[in-house]
């Protein structure tokens, strides 16, 4: 798995998004943020990760340091497996998938819609390289969590009223997990359900340009829960 | 991983429901869940079952004690000509079975449990199977549309499984078992041997623990009748 | 494999058929007489037999006599397996059928009509037992070679103008050879192209029902060559 | 059982012509033929072929030297991120690609090798893969209708394979592999490993020897560039 210095909202974001991930779930990590993921959970919960390109039981990289090149995760990087793990071709990866025994997929976005909708495959003439193995995870996973910066880099939310780019699945998004709150499809629109504590419902709300309802039920979360 | 070793009573009792479609692994009496099926007569009284097996086994074996005591509305299989008596109760109408090409059943089956509603077939096409079913025209032919098959329980026989749930077939007796376990809600896995988590080299596992809720220890088999 | 003692002229029928088949090829053979051609090979013939239960390399019962009941084939007999063999499960099975990879199938039948219909599963009132594996069988082998009595034990002719029992395929046998000939599907009509040595087009085509045409290059065919 | 080992430039000489279908194993690098496909780029001057390829792997290694020397009408693939060079190539118009979900570009393979026409499939719908597909309702929803691919040729790596053809895969190197296998008219396996016939364990066989004509060595794996 990469391994980079990360910044202090990518961590809070990850450490709020490592709540949502059940004991005994297998669970797909997309490429990029999700793979830090696993550190984030506490040790004494069973999570099984799936690889798309074709097993279940992932681990973090050779121990030994010696990487293994029979044995990469979907980004093409050696990793290992744990014991218990299964080996098996592309067929039986998305039927898995498909079939709904995938609990959870950790996906990046470029934009979440507010009806759910998920753009993260293309920007038509800048960024074409195929969506891989993103549409089924997308559409067919139980649930889907997008964990992403609040804000990109110039300045626009990850959240929007309709998505602008290529979608990779109509209202497939879960729970949208940012560096300052959640948020949860409920009635078919994304909804403001937790606010991280150093945030506050309208510093999460303003710099974004979708309209959100706030739940009744806001919870407040404390990055230092960790 | 998760330990999925348990009680054959309790994978039962836990499992299986009134009025449910159940799939029965096994071919002849390779895979047959002989242990769970047992367990299935003995310690529950569910009835009203739909059955998807291969075949309706032999007089006194399998699936056959269930069929006698009345507990399956349906059997969908491929071949029912080593039981007589399941014949004898169909031609008596207390029985509905329906009877569809092996492979098709295969796909059918595959099919629910790789997410795919539907595949075209020209198997079958110009005999009786073809009745009652939509056809689709491509390329000016015409082809079945075969809906997929899914369950809410499936009772397998493998030979080694380990406590997570991974599962090895010996020899031929791997038939609708890996399938089966893909296309049901719930999965009871019976098995000759359970070895530790990962004994199974990753790469031979034929039938991946994700598929699977329950790991049980197979009693003896039957002898012939 | 089952074991009884056959009459002269399946035994004759086996030694003609075993000349249809060609060296290399994947070959199933359905229940009954097809299960005794593989003695009536050249022990130079390299064929792989496919059990549609799951395996490719069948080979004869147990050696040493122990039954191993976790290799049956078709039938639900024990056998057991050459070194090359493969297990498999159903799916796999099937889609080397589907797929075109299986070069010949050896079928039993009922009646074959002169368009190469075959019916083989289903007397109706009388014996039900399921297609099983037989329509994948005789719609998608390569090649569709039917071995049969040249007339049922009521004197009837198995070869029909058409079939009046339900159909396993359409227009699906490319050859049938009985105790007294050989018929192949030419233009879409079975045609005689062999008789056995000890008999004639006529004591061929007397006996049954059925508007055959014979062949221009009809060749004879001596038992004693087997 | 036959003997199919032979040497990678006969097998490529025997199974290969100008305008074919081609299916290449591997995801990443696992899995991909390198010592066929360098054979393919130097001992036949085959083109105008269209390339059924997971990916377009990256420039200098694989498939990439068939595209940059123009010898690839089209390549279907699921992603293609990894080779700058031939999206440039793509976008300069020099050479056609179609992108297909990967569980899709799976299947459609799976359906091209158990003769299976189409399947029906929901993944892409309200998305721009659904543009020009045939759509078929069931049940009041619209599926796609994806139709099977098959293939002239399949080349694959596997770990190991006896010499009637058996093949296994290790790790995460069976991907495509297998699939493609089953869904060409000549499949071509190159191995690290050339084994006996009947080394591998029958039940561990990964693609039976029967979808298999030639296997050939590989030789060592090129390295990153």
């Amino acid at each position: 798995m990469p391994k980079r210095e990360l910044k202090l909202e990518e961590k809070t974001l990850l450490s709020r998004a490592a709540r949502e991930v059940r004991h005994g779930a297998f669970v797909n990590l997309g490429i990029g943020l999700p793979q830090y993921l696993p550190e984030y959970l506490p040790s004494a919960q069973e999570v099984t990760f799936h690889s798309e390109n074709g097993f279940t039981g992932m681990g973090e990289g050779n121990p030994d340091g010696t990487p293994d090149s029979d044995i990469i995760d979907a980004g093409g990087r050696p990793c290992r497996v744990i014991k218990g793990a299964a080996f098996f071709d592309s067929l039986t990866s998305f039927a898995i998938v498909r079939g709904g025994n995938l609990d959870l997929a950790v996906l990046g976005a470029f934009e979440v819609a507010v009806n759910g909708d998920l753009a993260n495959w293309k920007i038509p003439g800048k960024f074409i390289p195929g969506m891989g193995g993103g549409m089924e995870l997308a559409q067919k996973a139980n649930h889907v969590l997008v964990i992403s910066h609040h804000i990109d880099k110039k300045g626009r939310g990850k959240l929007v009223n309709e998505c602008r780019l290529p979608l990779t699945g109509k209202a497939c998004v879960d729970t949208l997990v940012t560096d300052r709150a959640v948020f949860r499809l409920r009635n078919g629109r994304m909804t403001l359900t937790c606010v991280h504590s150093d945030h506050t419902p309208e510093s999460v709300l303003d710099p974004i340009d979708a309209d959100v309802s706030v739940a009744d039920d806001l919870e407040l979360w404390d990055p230092a829960d960790r | 991983m998760l330990d999925r070793v348990t009680s054959v009573e309790h994978a039962v009792r836990d499992c299986i429901r009134h009025g449910q479609t159940v799939m029965v692994g096994g071919f002849g009496r390779g895979g047959v869940p002989f242990t769970v099926l047992d367990a299935v007569t003995r310690v529950t009284d569910v009835g009203d079952l739909v059955l998807i097996k291969n075949d309706a086994n032999e007089p006194g074996i399998g699936i056959d004690a269930l069929l006698k005591a009345g507990r399956v509305r349906k059997l969908i299989a491929t071949h029912i000509g080593l039981n007589p008596d399941f014949i004898a109760q169909m031609n008596r109408g207390e029985v509905e079975c329906e009877i569809v090409p092996q492979g098709i059943f295969a796909e059918k089956i595959r099919a629910g449990g790789a997410g795919i509603p539907a595949i075209l077939t020209d198997i079958g096409i110009g005999t009786e199977v073809e009745q009652g079913k939509r056809k689709v025209i491509l390329d000016g032919r015409a082809y079945l549309l075969e809906r997929a098959l899914q369950g809410d329980v499936a009772l397998i026989r493998a030979d080694v499984a380990d406590r997570a749930g991974n599962a090895w077939w010996r020899g031929s007796n791997r038939n609708m078992c890996v399938v089966m376990g893909t296309a049901c809600e719930r999965v009871i896995v019976e098995a000759r041997e359970i070895v530790d988590t990962g004994a199974i080299d990753p790469e031979n596992v034929h039938l991946p623990a994700v598929f699977v809720d329950y790991v049980v220890p197979s009693g003896p088999l039957p002898h012939a009748t």
